[in-house]
């Protein structure tokens, strides 16, 4: 019943704020439904429905849902402060925004089908949908460079989208000789059940596409070329959405698959190719970050250096490494987003993305500036933030079993660090440059997520401790 | 709607006899070489595209490349009795081989796209390529589909190297409509893929999902006020505002 | 014991909390600073009392989910906290009168107590999560702290460097853990005691420890962030960077190689001596380079440094040869010197931030005359270059007696790596010693004697009672600390014994409060005999030369051989000073030199002198690193600008390349 | 006990009342050598009485330290020369300090020597303080070297123990010929002597010790002289004990021994003043920037002759 709520409530409120012109009153319902959305998935951890051929809600995905719709929600919040700003400027226009608002909830709706989807073609689908709606909204201010990231976007996605789904058919191929035909060999529970006696050399095949498939939306270089600049030129809710969310959900796919070929005994082991695909992205993102001029774009490429590291840790494996993989996932969805939040408020006050004319920002803006220079510090794996363990527990355990591995990925982050801490210090210290008009913004999103973030690095509580690593168990 | 439930196949054991069964019943005979030689004649429609050097002939390529997926895709709904395969091999007839070729051609008229396709590399080497890749395509496919059935088993590897084709096209080719082309017949590989896995639920969804892709691409390349904004759907022009402008 | 001890950091970090608010009013200041003196004070008194107290040790439900902070309070911990607390309560209270001229107290009143807390945690913390999670957060704490003037860009680069090799140490700590925890994550200490490693692996968390502590001790040829965050940070934070949070990497040096990773093996020591020579004596002759007053100090913290491992080379070295007699006596000496540099660095630093009051300058060709204007400071002042300068009776003779008496210890060491390494660590010592003293005199000299060299200098006024307060406390104890040496060995002998099994021999039982640590050589000091006979011989020539000869006096100008000349330009400046030394060791080590252009004859222009100090291990180091990231940056920055296609390209040859991949892996 | 003390007292007022003699003496050996009659070997006492009857002249900005720090630098010296055995071993008080520690008062005496003389802040206090800090750089090392290859041989630091085991254990060793070249070399440095530095020149550019008493006079320059007698006095005695301690007084020995002790000391001390006016006389002044590889030299013969001890340790 919950579980069809998450997919209800947003379709629901997509429908209706398709019609409403009044762009208060929708952001006010964005928010509400986003609210509302978020509260039916929290009631999955007390009342969970019995998976069907079509949805499945199990510890795994619960994580994911919850997390979702939590950063779904305080993003609605922040983008209603956001985009009267924007109504402001006349960068967007109300019926923009009631497109906007229309296609936020109906990419909450996709990624929550994906999500609770119990059948991979389903969840396809699902992926496909929202990366649809992210198009659009990512070329809603409809300026070349967002029509060019837009269209970069799209087509790389329709891309990795169409690889994605010939691995979900190759899948089925090798499910279809032990399972029958039928929509049974398309269900995960089913699939899980009988993967070990799957052809393994075709699962092999089959991983290798949805990796590529699945790993362009997740990010993963060379595959990340969208990345980048649909986080710089959307709206910067979108640009928080996305990395919080999106590339979280493309990540969920492929670990569905990777416990499918987990279970298969003779099939490939996805450990290597996520660890070199993860490794390449690290050091690639760490290398691309010195040389970025546009704030945005440099966070994005933070995205797809978290993301790399998270995919290295899913790859280890093993107890720690996969709970260091879902830690960092988490923590990286509420610090990447906390980021976006504040530097949305710095780039409209400042009028500018361009690094070069932002500066002295804790002059000017103390608390959005201190605000950054927190969640630089968090996303950059200091202390006392939650990202910190999760790197401790990865490079730590790595290099007890895998010293090269280890020492690369240190060599990643220590390079990726030194470019964020160069950039945030020329943004927020130094004499103040560019508007220091003062900014009407919320901070209550930003600060939620960046305390969240804060106490999971000092405590984390027992029993979601437990479910990470009972779920780190199902990883295998 | 979804898979359509077949009456009477409720066990394991009785789902392994009849796959049997059919691999024994369709592996031999006129069924199995009509699929083969259809989903052969995908490729070689494949190999044609990347042969083409006018937009609108290529065009004509790859409506004639949907009508060929259309009779395959039909051909396997008939011989496994999956009727609603015949609406994906309509909207393959319908759609891709008559309303997106019409579009693309009057596109390429209305923006006065010149009419020649400038490749990265020469014709040859492409088609070199293109041979190569559908003999990877088989050394991949062919050893590790020994358990499915025949059909599927030749229908996957065609479809793969169809698939890599499509996206070769992608990639030697410099103007806009052209990658279309090549991402629609990068689909139809997917697509004859779905069919020939047969039983597969949710092809129908799927082949709609994608038709729907390829309308937002398309009309992406009109709605993105691409003749407005730039005088040439060539990707080039957009690099003049890629990423970060120096 | 140990939780009293973490409520006093609770405490700090809750004030850390409260400093937001109450930095806008003006008693925000003295508050803070008072509370953190109090804190800080309290804390410092119950590590004396639990130094010779049993370990006590406790698991809060923190940090690592399934393992918890692990906190324990052993001997050497709660040296290290006495160390920390008592640099923190002195800065504290120099920092109620020093703040008052500070600026933008809301960036640094927030964090002050903050990097105090997290200096507390890491001698607290039992296990690595804890540990290095304390150790960055001091880093991440301090960093703040050297960025709190962000107005002038050079802070702002110092700040990018130190937090860069901060997270560089902090990374190679972590591996080191790492290796030490082994696969299955034994992250708490008592685990990895247990841990045995081979001796190549044993290494290797060697030098990691090296690179990770070493970079935050500010070993050569990691030092090279020191001397740029230093002295950026307002100068009670210097001084607790300098005199505290150096000590307390090496802390982490200590606990990490003698007491998680058991015995050494004996080129181990050759390599910290060697690191620890070249330390000594590079750090002082970049010092006496210098004409920033702030950075020489911090110079000179590089130099103590390389002391206190030449120490604790030696007493691996003995550790290695299980000699632990040996390794006690060397491990006292490093530890007394880590003691007496946290005084009278802090001291120095004081004094360098009473100097920046009253003149607002810390160029010292800008200073002199200072102890005409404000004669305590100076004398205070006085008393710290004295006691870094190894001079008799205060406290720096004591340690470095102390080493060379480690050195003498044991001359028949069986590796031919030892014969060579312990007496060219002698040597260095020995240099760095005497030309710290030049450094001192300089320092000295040139900034608080002569004729003032700018109206600022002339100006200068003397400082308020806090900040004269503190510096009188530290310099009180320096000479304490210099008089009754045994006391100080007495309370360092459980430390020591914690490391090496064994300490030294009772020293205030000795007669006449001299000290004999190494008791078959009678070798014996008495701080508090010369003490006394140089005061009597003083006080009694005076007496009869006052009494007997003539005590008439008459005031002059200076003679200077017949020219005197009142322009102040006409002294001695700092480089000129320091020229002899700069000719005799800087074109050797550095590479000195200097360019002399000559106006040929007729030509009226001015003759110009320029000298050139190269730094190499900037040169050959750092500089082609940076350039490497530059150069690969730009490589890789293509990548951001292709086309749509050449992505698809990038993709697709992805693509094709595994699947040959999994062609040829079946 | 008392016998100790008395011993201790004895040689405490014997070291200060040979000082300027000692002075004296080399003085005339120079003197003589140089063809001229010079003044008579007590000539210095009679300057530090005329020094001491003398009123200070004061330069105007000159501080409280300038005037403290003749009586500090005498007192260390002094007490430094306290610790070193002259005619007797087992000094009471020896055990206070030994031969590091010697030094370092030595230290303490030209630290403060060197702040003084910057005190007025007239150039040549510069020249002279900036000079003496590059030597004594170079010098105060060298001790150490020494004071270390010592207790390598004699197993202590401590002069009397050193003593006493030259005294019966001494042997011909090539570290101790070392150590003795380098603590010659030290002893002509740190006493301002030529080549290192000339005591009698006032010519500008080769003054270092005389540039930086350069503004003292009246009492305070007495002090200084003194001082500066007094550490001759030390180091020739130093070498006397160190190596050639031949006719030492051990202690508790009966007063014929002391006697012995006093009139072997005597009997070194001239020959030290001898030996060090003709070598004064034979060799020339260095200039300033050849010092160091004097010194240098001298260092490595210290650091070469610890080497030798190390290696052949244990073998």
């Amino acid at each position: 019943m919950n579980a069809l709520a998450i997919l209800l409530i947003p379709l629901a409120a997509a429908a209706v704020l398709a019609v409403i012109s009044d762009y208060r009153l929708s952001a006010r319902i964005n928010v509400i439904a986003c609210l509302l959305s978020l509260l039916a998935s929290a009631s999955l951890f007390w009342w969970r429905p019995t998976s069907g051929q079509y949805l499945l809600i199990d510890d795994l995905n619960v994580v994911f849902i919850v997390l979702t719709n939590f950063v779904a929600f305080t993003t609605s919040a922040f983008s209603a402060s956001y985009i009267a700003h924007e109504l402001e400027t006349g960068r967007l226009t109300p019926t923009y925004l009631r497109f906007y608002h229309a296609m936020y909830q109906l990419m909450l709706f996709g990624m929550n089908l994906a999500l609770s989807a119990n059948n991979i073609g389903l969840m396809w689908v699902a992926v496909e949908l929202a990366t649809l709606t992210t198009v659009v909204m990512v070329g809603i201010y409809r300026t070349h460079e967002a029509i060019e990231a837009a269209w970069k976007y799209f087509i790389l996605g329709s891309v990795g989208i169409a690889l994605a789904l010939f691995g979900t058919i190759l899948v089925y191929l090798a499910a279809r000789p032990v399972m029958g035909e039928g929509t049974d060999a398309m269900v995960w529970t089913e699939l899980l059940r009988h993967a070990g006696a799957f052809d393994p050399s075709l699962l092999n095949v089959a991983f290798i596409f949805l990796l590529l498939g699945y790993g362009t939306k997740v990010g993963l270089a060379p595959l990340h070329a969208w990345l980048p600049d649909a986080h710089a030129e959307g709206p910067t809710p979108i640009s928080a959405v996305l990395s919080g969310l999106l590339l979280n959900v493309a990540l969920y796919a492929l670990l569905r698959f990777k416990m499918l070929l987990a279970v298969n005994v003779g099939a490939i082991a996805p450990g290597p190719l996520m660890i070199a695909l993860g490794l390449l992205s690290v050091i690639f993102a760490g290398f691309m970050l010195y040389r970025r001029r546009d704030i945005k774009r440099l966070f994005a490429y933070s995205s797809i250096e978290h993301m790399g590291i998270i995919v290295f840790a899913f790859g280890m494996a093993g107890p720690i490494g996969n709970f260091a993989g879902l830690l960092q996932m988490t923590m990286h969805s509420l610090t990447k987003s906390a980021i976006f939040f504040s530097v949305g408020h710095v780039a409209q006050v400042k009028g500018t993305q361009r690094i070069a004319d932002i500066g002295g920002l804790t002059e000017s803006h103390p608390v959005l500036g201190w605000g950054l220079i927190a969640g630089v510090a968090a996303i950059a794996g200091l202390p006392p933030f939650g990202v910190f363990q999760s790197e401790f527990l990865v490079v730590s355990s790595t290099f007890a079993r895998a010293p090269v591995l280890a020492v690369l990925l240190a060599f990643g982050l220590l390079v990726s660090f030194g470019a964020l801490m160069l950039r945030v210090s020329a943004v927020a210290f130094g004499a103040p440059r560019g508007p220091v008009g003062p900014v009407e913004a919320s901070y209550v999103p930003m600060f939620a997520h960046l305390a969240l973030v804060l106490v999971a690095g000092v405590y984390l509580p027992a029993p979601l401790v437990a479910w990470f690593q009972h779920v780190a168990a199902l990883l295998g | 709607m979804g898979g359509r439930p077949k009456p009477g196949h409720d066990t394991e054991a009785d789902r392994h006899a009849r796959v049997g069964l059919e691999t024994t019943m369709i592996s031999h005979g006129l069924s199995f070489d009509v699929a083969h030689m259809l989903a052969g004649g995908l490729v070689l429609v494949s190999l044609m595209m990347l042969y083409q050097d006018r937009l609108y002939s290529l065009i004509n390529v790859l409506a004639l490349h949907a009508v060929v997926l259309a009779l395959s895709v039909s051909w396997q709904a008939y011989i496994h009795a999956e009727p609603h395969l015949y609406i994906t091999a309509a909207i393959a007839l319908g759609f891709k081989a008559i309303i997106i070729p019409v579009a693309l051609k009057r596109m390429v008229f209305r923006l006065g796209i010149h009419r020649e396709i400038e490749t990265v590399v020469s014709i040859g080497l492409t088609m070199l390529a293109g041979i190569a890749l559908v003999g990877l395509s088989m050394e991949v496919m062919l050893p590790v589909t020994a358990k499915v059935d025949p059909v599927a088993r030749e229908d996957i590897a065609l479809a793969l190297s169809v698939v890599l084709l499509g996206l070769l096209i992608m990639v030697t080719r410099r103007n806009a409509v052209s990658q279309v082309i090549g991402f629609m017949s990068l689909e139809n590989g997917i697509n004859l893929a779905a069919t020939g896995a047969q039983g597969m639920p949710l092809v129908v969804e799927i082949s709609v999902a994608f038709s729907v892709l390829i309308a937002f691409i398309v009309i992406g390349i009109f709605l993105f006020r691409i003749r407005e904004r730039f005088d040439t759907v060539d990707l080039g022009a957009l690099d003049a505002f890629r990423g970060e402008r120096q | 014991m140990i939780v009293a001890l973490l409520l006093c950091v609770t405490a700090l970090l809750a004030l850390s909390i409260a400093a937001v608010p109450l930095a806008a009013q003006p008693a925000g200041r003295p508050v803070i600073y008072g509370a953190c003196l109090g804190i800080t004070s309290v804390a410092a008194l119950l590590a004396v009392v639990t130094i010779a107290a049993r370990p006590t040790a406790v698991i809060l439900p923190l940090g690592l989910p399934w393992l918890g902070a692990h906190f324990r309070l052993d001997a050497l911990a709660a040296f290290f906290l006495l160390v920390v607390n008592l640099g923190a309560a002195a800065a504290s209270l120099y920092a109620i009168g020093y703040a008052r001229h500070g600026h933008a107290p809301h960036r640094v009143l927030p964090f002050y107590p903050a990097f105090l807390g997290a200096m507390n945690l890491v001698v607290l913390a039992a296990d690595a999560y804890s540990f290095l999670l304390a150790w960055e957060f001091m880093s991440l704490a301090s960093w703040a702290l050297v960025v709190a003037q962000h107005r002038d860009p050079e802070n702002i680069r110092a700040g990018f460097i130190y937090i860069v090799m901060a997270s560089f140490g902090t990374l190679a700590l972590l591996l080191g853990f790492g290796l030490l925890a082994g696969a299955d994550g034994g992250y708490d200490f008592a685990t990895m005691r247990l841990a045995h490693l081979t001796p190549v692996l044993a290494t290797v968390v060697l030098v990691l420890t090296l690179i990770g502590a070493g970079s935050k001790a500010g070993l050569v040829p990691l030092h090279v962030w020191l001397p740029l965050a230093h002295p950026a940070a307002p100068s009670h934070v210097s001084a607790l960077m300098s005199g505290v949070m150096t000590k307390v990497a090496v802390y982490a040096f200590i606990r990490i190689v003698f007491d998680l990773l058991g015995p050494p093996q004996w080129w181990q020591a050759v390599v910290v001596l060697a690191l620890g020579g070249a330390t000594a004596a590079l750090g002082v002759l970049y010092a006496i380079l210098q004409r920033d007053l702030k950075r020489l100090l911090a110079y000179s913290t590089v130099e103590n440094i390389g002391i206190i491992f030449i120490g604790l080379g030696l007493a691996l070295a003995f550790q290695a040869n299980h000699f632990p007699a040996g390794a006690a006596l060397a491990l006292t000496a490093a530890l007394f010197h880590a003691f007496n540099h946290m005084l009278f660095k802090s001291l120095l630093f004081f004094g360098a931030g009473a100097v920046l009051n009253a003149t607002g300058e810390r160029n010292l060709e800008h200073l002199g005359g200072l102890i005409h204007r404000m004669p305590r400071t100076a004398f205070l002042f006085l008393v710290g270059c004295g006691a870094i300068a190894a001079l008799p009776p205060l406290n720096g003779f004591v340690s470095e007696w102390l080493t060379f008496q480690a050195i003498l210890i044991r001359p028949d060491l069986p590796e031919w790596g030892l014969k060579i390494a312990v007496p060219a660590a002698g040597a260095l010592l020995a240099l760095a010693a005497a030309l710290a003293a030049a450094c001192f005199v300089r320092a000295f000299g040139i900034g608080f004697l002569g004729r003032p060299r700018s109206a600022a200098a002339a100006n200068a006024h003397e400082v308020d009672r806090f900040s004269l307060a503190a510096m009188g406390i530290v310099a009180a104890l320096c000479l304490l600390a210099g008089l009754v040496p045994g006391a100080m060995i007495d309370l360092l002998a459980p430390v020591v014994r914690v490391v090496t099994g064994t300490g030294l021999a009772a020293q205030l039982s000795v007669p006449w409060l001299s000290i004999v640590p190494n008791a078959e050589a009678h070798n014996s000091y008495n701080g508090l005999l010369i003490f006394l006979f140089i005061a009597a011989v003083t006080w009694l020539t005076v007496l009869a030369i006052h009494r007997f000869a003539s005590q008439s006096l008459r005031r002059g100008p200076a003679w200077d051989c017949g020219f005197p000349d009142p322009r102040p330009i006409t002294q001695y400046t700092a480089d000129s000073f320091a020229q002899p030394i700069r000719r005799v060791f800087g074109t050797v080590v550095f590479g000195t030199h200097e360019v002399v252009t000559m106006p040929p004859p007729g030509d009226v222009s001015a003759a110009r002198i320029r000298k050139i100090v190269p730094d190499p291990i900037w040169d050959f180091l750092y500089a082609p690193l940076a350039g490497a990231l530059n150069w690969t940056t730009q490589l890789l920055n293509y990548l951001q600008f292709l086309t749509i296609r050449r992505y698809l390209s990038l993709v697709f040859i992805a693509l094709i390349l595994l699947l040959i991949a999994v062609a040829l892996w079946q | 006990m008392i016998n100790q003390l008395l011993v201790q007292g004895v040689q405490m007022l014997l070291v200060l009342a040979l000082a300027p003699l000692l002075t004296g003496v080399v003085r005339k050996v120079k003197a003589r050598l140089t063809r001229r009659r010079g003044a008579s070997v007590f000539q210095p006492y009679r300057d530090l009485r005329r020094l001491l009857a003398k009123e200070v002249v004061l330069a105007d900005n000159a501080s409280w330290l300038f005037r403290v720090a003749p009586y500090l630098i005498f007192a260390c010296t002094w007490v430094a020369a306290c610790l070193v055995p002259t005619f007797a071993t087992g000094l009471i008080f020896s055990w206070s300090g030994d031969l590091i520690a010697i030094t370092a008062l030595l230290g303490t005496a030209r630290f403060l020597l060197a702040l003084a003389g910057m005190d007025i802040g007239t150039s040549f206090g510069g020249i002279g303080a900036s000079r003496e800090v590059m030597i004594a750089s170079l010098a105060e090392p060298t001790m150490l070297m020494i004071a270390v290859s010592l207790a390598l041989i004699a197993g202590s630091t401590q002069l009397s123990s050193i003593a006493a085991f030259m005294l019966h254990f001494g042997s011909l060793r090539v570290t101790l010929a070392l150590s003795l070249v380098a603590f010659i070399i030290v002893a002509v440095a740190e006493n301002s002597r030529i080549p290192v530095d000339n005591p009698a020149t006032h010519l500008e550019l080769t003054m270092v010790h005389e540039a930086m008493v350069l503004e003292y006079s009246g009492r305070h320059l007495a002090m200084i002289e003194l001082a500066a007698a007094v550490q001759l006095l030390l180091y020739v005695s130093a070498i006397a004990c160190l190596f050639l301690p031949w006719g030492l007084a051990t202690n508790g020995a009966g007063i014929d021994a002391y006697a012995i002790g006093v009139v072997a000391y005597l009997a070194k001390l001239t020959v030290g003043a001898v030996a060090l006016g003709v070598f004064e006389t034979s060799v020339a002044k260095m200039r300033v920037f050849r010092v160091p590889n004097f010194l240098g030299a001298a260092l490595m013969l210290g650091l070469l002759g610890v080497l030798l001890l190390f290696v052949s340790r244990g073998m």
